[in-house]
C-alpha cells in the first residue's frame, strides 16, 4: 500500500471514504457499471485501503461518466465520482500517461461532433 | 507578542449544572486532561451569571473568565442559554468600549456528553488566555494578595 | 460565629493517588470559621457519613464542607447525613475534587493547590448558606396521556389499573394508532387489529379512562403534580353523546371521493366518515374540507338521514381545561416523506410503494379487501423488490441520520405472508445489513430466506424506472456477486425511515422538555431513567423517544405508567428549595423578572408598605411562587435593583466563591 | 429590460448555432437584454472536482468575475457551461483555500470570491419571465404535442451547487413545455446520463446509453425529445439509434413565440 498515494487521492478528492456504509447505491445506480472493471463502491472501498495502484492502472477510471448519480444518490454524502476522478488524475498526472493525445483527436473526429466533447476529453484525459 | 511561559493564569469557569457541569464530570470521568487553572462554579444555568460576576473575578485578578451553558435548544430551563448570550454580547460590548480584550470572556456550549469537548475548550482557552498575558486592565490592585 | 466542619475524602486512591489530601485538610482548617478539618479513606461509607454526623453534634457546626466526588454524585447523601444529625441540609457544601481535581491532573503539587483552593471556595460559600426548607406541593391525582397509540394505550390502561383517572388526548378521530392499520405482527405474525383493538375497546370502557378523540393539547401550565392543560377538542360537527355509530350518514353522503388516510390515500371515504369499522369511540366524523354542506350550504344529507339527531354543522372548537399531576407523551411517528427520493420513482409510478401502503393493500379491511392487487391496474403482481433503508442511515442532508429499527423486520414479515399466500410471487429484498436483535427475531428472518426462499440481496437498488407496459425496471447492485442487477419488477415496495410526529416539537415547548435534534424526545438518563423526560412529571411512551418495534413500545408504555403511578401514589411532593426571591423593599415593579420566567412563577402584587414619615403607601412588587420556580435564576440577573436573588445560589454566595479563586 | 452578461461558450459559436440564435431572438422578444463579454474563453466543457486542480477554473472565474464587474447576472443556455460556472461559483464562494489560489493565478485589481448570481437560461424564463408570462406571449402554441425533456446529468447535479431544480423530480423543462402548450412526457431517464462525454472514448457505451435514455422516452409515448446540451443533442441524434426527434428547448421556444423563420432570414 502506498501511502502517500492515498494521501494524494484523498485530498485531492476531498472526500472522507470513511462515510461509506458500504451500502453499493453508487454500483446500483452507476449508469457505467458494465464498462467497468471496478465499480464505483470499490473505488471507494479500495481507496480506504489504499489500494491505488490498482484503480490507476484498471481502464475504469475512464468509463466514469462523471453524472455525479452515486454522488447526488449516496445515502452518505460519500461522493465516489469525486474519489474516481482523483485516482484519474493521480492516474494521468505521471510522465508520458496522458490517456489522450492531442494527435489521436482528428481519427476521432465527425462533422457534427460539438468541440464540446473534444475539451471534454482533454480535460478528463490528459493533464 | 512575547509570551511568558511562566504566566498561569487565573481562569474561573461558570458552569451550568445541567449540561455543562455534567461535561466537566464527564471529562473527568474520562480523564481528559485540562489545566488547573482553571476552577469551576457550579450555577443552576448559564443565565444565573451575572455579568457582574465576571466583571467581578476581573477586579479580583482573574485573568480569564468562561461561562459554559446548554447548547441552544437544550437548556434545561427552555430558554436560560439565549439570555445568556444576549448578556454576553452586551457585556462584549461594554468590554469593547471600556478597551478591554473580549478574549479573556467566552461563551461556550458544552452538553453533558461533551467531555472531550469540554476539556479541549478548557485547553484552547487557557492557551489562549496565556497569549493575552496577564489581566491588567481591570485588576484592582487593593484588591491583590500580597 | 461560624463553626464549620471540612472533610476531605481519599476515595480509595482515587482522590488521594494526586491530591495530597492530609495537606488540604490542614490547609482548609486555618481558613476562618473552620473548627475541624477531617480527612478520610471513604466520606460516602457508612463510617464516613458517621464521621460528619458526630462532628456535627459535637462540635456544634454551622456548616459543613466535604472535599469529595461531584456534587451530582453524593450531594443528597451528604445532605441526609447533616439532616439526620440535625443541621439543615442545605448547609452542606461540595467541593468537587475528584472529577474536576484528581482525576484529571497528574501533577500532585499542582493539583494539592486546586483542591485548596476550591476547598477554600466552598468554605467562603458555606459562610453564607442559610438554612432552607423544602414546601410540599399537592399531586393531583390524575393523569394525561398525549397519543392514543398503542403506546398511549397501554399507558392509560396500566394506570387506570392502578386506580387513577386517566384522560387519553388523541389528534384523530380515533385511537389505535399506526397499530390499527397494521396487518400482521411480526414475529408471530398475529392479526394486529386481532390483539390491538380489544385493548381499544377495554380503554373506552374502562371507567377510569376518558377518551377526547380528535382532540390536541393547547396548552400546558404548572409543574410537576400540578399541571393545568388546555385541551382543544375540535370540531366534528357531530355530537358524540348522540352518535351511535351506525354509519348510515357515511353511507349516504354524496361526497364520496375523500382520499382515505386510514388507508393510506389508496381508495376513498365519504365526507363524513368512521376511520375503520372498530373505531373507538365509533362516532362519525365530518371532514370541512369536502363536506358540501360546511362548504356551500347546500346538501345536508346526513343531517336527514341521522335519526339520532347527532349532526351538527354549527359546532365549534371547545376548550376544556383540566389539572394533572402526571403527563405521559406518546406521540408517536410517521413514515417520512419521499420527495427527495425519486430516484425511486414513488411519485412516477403508483406501484412504487411505502410499507405502511403494503400493509393497507395486504389487510383484508383494506382497499382490495385483503387481496395483494397492484394499485394501477388491480392486477396481481408476481415480481416484487423490497427497498431497505430508504431516508434512514443518512448524512444529515440526505434523511435521517438513524436507524429507523423496525423495517427489517417487517420487510421479512411482508417478504413472508406474500410467499405465503402467492407462492408464484418472487420476493426480492435489497439490505445492507439485515438488522435482528430481538427474541425470536434472527430465527424469524431465516425462516423467511430458508422456508419462504425470499431473495435476500446484499446492495442497493440505483434507479427505479416504470415502463409503459406497467413493468417497473429495477436497477440495483448485487455486492456479493459484483454485479449490478436489473430486475422486472411488478411492484417496488420501500421501507421509508420513520420519523417523530410533526406535533411533537412544539409540544415539547409547551412541556419543556428536551428533543433531540432528530424530535425524539431526550430521556433523563439514556440507560438508567429511560422513560422519564428531564422535566419532572413528564414522562415518555414509544416511539417518540426512539424507533421501536411494538414489544417494546408496549413495554416502555407500561414502565411509563408505573413511573407515573409511583408520582401519583404520593399525597405531595417536595419541591427545590433553591429557588428565586425578592426583596420587597428594594424592587421597583418593573416586570424585568416577570418578562424573562419561563415559568410564570413571578407575578405582581400590590402591597402596602410603611414610609419613614409614618405614612402608607402602595407599591407594586414582585412575588415568586416558590412551588412554580425552578431556580434557574434568569430573574435575578434581569432584575435591575438588585431585589430577585436566588437561595442556594445567591449573589454573594457566587461572588464569595469568585473571591476565593481569584486569591 | 432586465441585462444579464451572456456567456454563449465554444459550441454554440460552431455546432450548435441553433442552440444560441434562438435563445438570442427569444430573449429579445421576452424583453431581456444578453450583453457578450468581450473576451470569454472556453469553460473547459468539464468541472474538475479536484482540490488542486486551479488551473482548469480560471476560465470560469473569468466570466463569472466580468458579469460581477457589469453588476448583471450571469445567464448560460449550454448545460456543460452552466454545470462548469455554477460549480465553480459554489467553490469558490465555500472554499477559501480555493478562492485564494484562483486570485493568486488571475491576479485581478479585486480578488473575486463568489457573489454572481448564475441562471440557466430556463431559470431565467422560470424566475425572470416567468412561465404564466410566457405562455402569454406563445402565438403558434405546441398543442397536443407530446414532448420529452430530457436533462441528462449536467443541468441537475450536484444539486447542491447547481440548485436549479429537484434532482430527481425536475420540473422546470415540463413546465415550459405546459407554457408552450405542449404535454410533457415524464420518463425515468430524463435525468440520467447519455453517455455523451465518452463519446470520443468508448462509443459502443455512448450507444448503450443514449440508446436508453430515447428508448425510456420513447416507450411513454413522446414523439420529440429536447434539450439543452449540444453533446446530449448529438449522441442522442448520433448514436442512440432512435428514430426520435431531439431538438434545442430554445428551438421551440422560438417557434412558439413566433420568431424561427424571422431569424432564419
Amino acid at each position: 500500500m502506498n501511502k502517500n498515494l492515498k494521501e494524494q487521492v484523498l485530498r485531492s478528492g476531498g472526500v472522507n471514504v470513511l462515510k461509506c456504509m458500504r451500502c453499493g447505491k453508487c454500483s446500483g445506480t452507476c449508469p457505467s457499471y458494465g464498462e467497468m472493471e471496478y465499480h464505483p463502491h470499490q473505488f471507494v472501498y479500495m481507496v480506504e485501503k489504499g489500494d491505488i495502484e490498482t484503480l490507476m492502472k484498471s481502464e475504469s477510471i475512464y468509463k466514469c461518466l462523471t453524472c455525479f448519480a452515486c454522488v447526488d444518490r449516496c445515502p452518505r454524502g460519500v461522493e465516489p465520482a469525486k474519489v474516481v476522478e482523483a485516482v484519474r488524475l493521480a492516474a494521468v498526472r505521471q510522465q508520458g500517461n496522458n490517456h489522450l493525445e492531442p494527435s489521436e483527436i482528428p481519427a476521432l473526429l465527425d462533422e457534427d461532433l460539438p468541440q464540446q466533447a473534444i475539451v471534454t476529453a482533454m480535460r478528463k484525459y490528459a493533464k | 507578542m512575547q509570551v511568558n511561559e511562566n504566566f498561569e493564569p487565573v481562569i474561573v469557569a461558570f458552569c451550568c449544572n445541567w449540561c455543562s457541569y455534567a461535561g466537566a464530570d464527564l471529562s473527568g470521568t474520562n480523564r481528559l486532561n485540562y489545566p488547573t487553572n482553571v476552577k469551576i462554579i457550579r450555577v443552576p444555568c448559564s443565565c444565573r451569571v451575572n455579568p457582574m460576576f465576571i466583571l467581578r473575578a476581573f477586579q479580583k485578578g482573574a485573568d480569564g473568565v468562561i461561562i459554559c451553558g446548554c447548547h441552544p435548544g437544550d437548556c434545561h430551563y427552555t430558554s436560560g442559554n439565549y439570555f445568556t448570550r444576549r448578556r454576553i454580547t452586551l457585556l462584549y460590548s461594554m468590554l469593547d468600549f471600556l478597551g478591554i480584550e473580549r478574549n479573556r470572556t467566552r461563551l461556550e456550549w458544552v452538553s453533558a456528553a461533551e467531555g472531550a469537548k469540554f476539556a479541549a475548550t478548557m485547553e484552547q482557552f487557557t492557551a489562549d488566555v496565556k497569549a493575552l498575558g496577564p489581566n491588567r486592565r481591570l485588576e484592582d490592585l487593593r484588591c491583590r494578595k500580597q | 460565629m461560624q463553626r464549620i466542619g471540612v472533610f476531605v475524602c481519599h476515595c480509595g486512591t482515587n482522590i488521594a493517588a494526586t491530591v495530597d489530601v492530609k495537606a488540604v485538610a490542614e490547609a482548609l482548617g486555618h481558613e476562618p470559621g473552620v473548627v475541624i478539618s477531617q480527612d478520610y479513606q471513604y466520606m460516602c461509607s457508612e463510617s464516613g457519613q458517621e464521621l460528619v454526623k458526630s462532628a456535627i453534634r459535637e462540635q456544634k457546626l454551622t456548616g459543613v464542607v466535604i472535599c469529595s466526588c461531584s456534587p451530582r454524585m453524593h450531594e443528597n447523601t451528604f445532605r441526609k447525613a447533616a439532616a439526620s444529625a440535625g443541621l439543615n441540609p442545605y448547609l452542606v457544601e461540595i467541593a468537587n475534587i475528584r472529577e474536576q481535581c484528581s482525576w484529571i491532573h497528574k501533577d500532585i503539587a499542582t493539583a494539592t493547590d486546586k483542591a485548596i483552593i476550591l476547598g477554600k471556595a466552598a468554605v467562603a460559600k458555606v459562610h453564607l448558606n442559610t438554612p432552607l426548607s423544602s414546601m410540599e406541593s399537592p399531586v393531583v391525582k390524575r393523569a394525561l396521556v398525549i397519543g392514543g397509540g398503542i403506546a398511549g394505550i397501554q399507558t392509560a390502561l396500566d394506570i387506570a389499573e392502578a386506580g387513577f383517572d386517566v384522560d387519553i388526548v388523541e389528534k384523530q378521530p380515533t385511537i389505535g394508532g399506526k397499530m390499527a392499520q397494521i396487518d400482521k405482527t411480526f414475529p408471530t405474525l398475529d392479526c394486529a387489529a386481532c390483539i390491538l383493538t380489544p385493548k381499544m375497546v377495554e380503554a373506552s370502557q374502562n371507567e377510569h379512562i376518558t377518551i377526547h378523540s380528535f382532540s390536541e393539547v393547547a396548552d400546558v401550565k404548572g409543574f410537576v403534580g400540578n399541571f393545568t392543560v388546555k385541551i382543544k377538542k375540535k370540531a366534528r360537527y357531530v355530537d358524540e353523546t348522540k352518535c351511535t355509530g351506525c354509519g348510515l350518514c357515511t353511507e349516504k353522503c354524496p361526497m364520496k371521493k375523500v382520499p382515505n388516510e386510514f388507508n393510506m390515500g389508496l381508495d376513498n371515504r365519504s365526507a363524513v366518515y368512521i376511520p375503520f369499522a372498530q373505531a373507538v369511540p365509533k362516532v362519525a366524523t365530518i371532514d370541512p374540507n369536502y363536506c358540501m354542506m360546511l362548504r356551500s350550504g347546500k346538501c345536508g344529507v346526513c343531517s336527514k338521514v341521522c335519526s339520532a339527531g347527532a349532526i351538527d354543522y354549527k359546532q365549534q372548537d371547545t376548550f376544556i381545561e383540566q389539572k394533572y399531576g402526571a403527563i405521559v407523551v406518546a406521540t408517536g411517528f410517521n413514515p417520512i416523506n419521499l420527495d427527495k427520493y425519486d430516484e425511486f420513482a414513488y411519485n412516477q409510478c403508483p406501484d412504487v410503494v411505502t410499507s405502511l401502503e403494503l400493509e393497507r393493500l395486504m389487510n383484508a379491511a383494506g382497499p382490495n379487501g385483503g387481496t395483494l392487487l397492484r394499485p394501477s391496474d388491480k392486477s396481481h403482481p408476481h415480481t416484487i423488490v423490497f427497498v431497505q433503508c430508504v431516508g434512514s442511515r443518512c448524512d444529515d442532508e440526505k434523511g435521517k441520520p438513524y436507524c429507523s429499527k423496525i423495517c427489517c423486520m417487517y420487510t421479512a414479515k411482508h417478504a413472508m405472508l406474500i410467499r405465503e399466500k402467492y407462492p408464484d410471487t418472487e420476493v426480492y429484498v435489497f439490505y445492507i445489513d439485515v438488522r435482528t436483535p430481538g427474541k425470536n427475531f434472527d430465527e424469524f428472518y431465516r425462516r423467511a430466506v430458508e422456508q419462504y426462499n425470499v431473495h435476500y440481496i446484499k446492495g442497493m437498488v440505483g434507479k427505479v424506472t416504470p415502463k409503459s407496459d406497467g413493468k417497473i425496471d429495477v436497477q440495483a447492485s448485487d455486492l456479493l456477486a459484483n454485479e449490478q442487477l436489473h430486475i422486472d419488477a411488478d411492484m417496488v415496495v420501500l421501507a421509508a425511515a420513520i420519523e417523530p410526529d410533526k406535533t411533537a416539537r412544539p409540544l415539547a415547548t409547551m412541556l419543556t422538555t428536551q428533543m433531540d435534534t432528530n424530535d425524539f424526545f431526550t430521556e433523563a438518563h439514556p440507560k438508567l431513567r429511560p422513560v422519564e423526560s428531564a422535566t419532572a412529571g413528564i414522562f415518555l411512551s414509544g416511539a417518540c423517544q426512539g424507533p421501536k418495534d411494538i414489544p417494546e413500545t408496549v413495554a416502555q408504555g407500561s414502565a411509563a405508567a408505573a413511573k407515573a403511578i409511583g408520582l401519583l401514589c404520593k399525597n405531595s411532593i417536595t419541591c427545590n428549595p433553591c429557588v428565586a426571591h425578592s426583596d420587597e423593599l428594594m424592587c421597583n415593579g418593573c416586570s424585568s423578572c416577570e418578562k424573562v420566567c419561563p415559568y410564570g412563577a413571578i407575578t405582581y402584587i400590590d402591597k402596602e408598605f410603611r414610609m419613614p414619615d409614618r405614612t402608607t403607601k402602595v407599591r407594586r412588587v414582585a412575588s415568586v411562587n416558590p412551588a412554580v420556580c425552578q431556580g434557574c435564576g434568569a430573574c435575578t440577573v434581569a432584575c435591575p435593583s438588585g431585589a430577585m436573588d436566588l437561595s442556594g445560589f445567591s449573589n454573594s454566595q457566587i461572588m464569595a466563591e469568585v473571591d476565593a479563586i481569584c486569591k | 429590460m432586465e441585462t444579464f452578461t451572456y456567456y454563449p461558450g465554444c459550441t454554440l459559436r460552431t455546432k450548435a448555432k441553433d442552440l444560441d440564435t434562438y435563445a438570442r431572438v427569444s430573449a429579445e422578444a421576452l424583453g431581456i437584454k444578453l450583453e457578450e463579454p468581450a473576451d470569454w474563453q472556453c469553460c473547459g466543457g468539464a468541472y474538475t472536482t479536484a482540490k488542486d486542480e486551479i488551473a482548469t477554473k480560471l476560465s470560469a472565474v473569468r466570466v463569472l468575475n466580468s458579469a460581477k464587474e457589469a453588476e448583471t447576472p450571469l445567464i448560460t443556455v449550454c448545460s456543460a457551461c452552466h454545470n462548469v460556472i455554477k460549480q465553480t461559483e459554489y467553490d469558490i464562494s465555500r472554499d477559501e483555500e480555493m478562492a485564494s489560489k484562483v486570485n493568486n493565478y488571475l491576479g485581478l485589481s479585486e480578488p473575486y470570491t463568489g457573489g454572481t448570481k448564475v441562471y440557466h437560461y430556463l431559470e431565467m424564463l422560470r424566475d425572470v419571465v416567468g412561465f404564466d408570462k410566457l405562455k402569454e406571449k406563445v402565438v403558434n402554441p405546441f398543442t397536443g404535442r407530446k414532448i420529452a425533456a430530457y436533462y441528462g446529468c449536467l443541468l441537475l447535479r450536484p444539486a447542491k451547487a447547481l440548485a436549479m431544480d429537484d434532482p430527481e423530480n425536475p420540473t422546470i423543462i415540463e413546465d415550459f413545455i405546459r407554457a408552450i402548450g405542449g404535454t410533457p412526457v415524464i420518463y425515468a431517464q430524463r435525468n440520467e446520463c447519455c453517455g455523451g462525454y465518452i463519446t470520443m472514448e468508448d462509443k459502443a457505451q455512448a450507444q448503450k446509453r443514449s440508446g436508453a435514455v430515447m428508448g425510456s422516452a420513447k416507450d411513454m409515448g413522446a414523439e420529440m425529445v429536447i434539450t439543452a446540451c449540444p453533446l446530449c443533442l448529438y449522441n442522442l441524434k448520433k448514436n442512440s439509434g432512435s428514430d426520435l426527434p431531439v431538438y434545442y428547448f430554445t428551438e421551440l421556444l422560438a417557434e412558439a413565440l413566433g420568431l424561427k423563420e424571422a431569424s432564419n432570414e
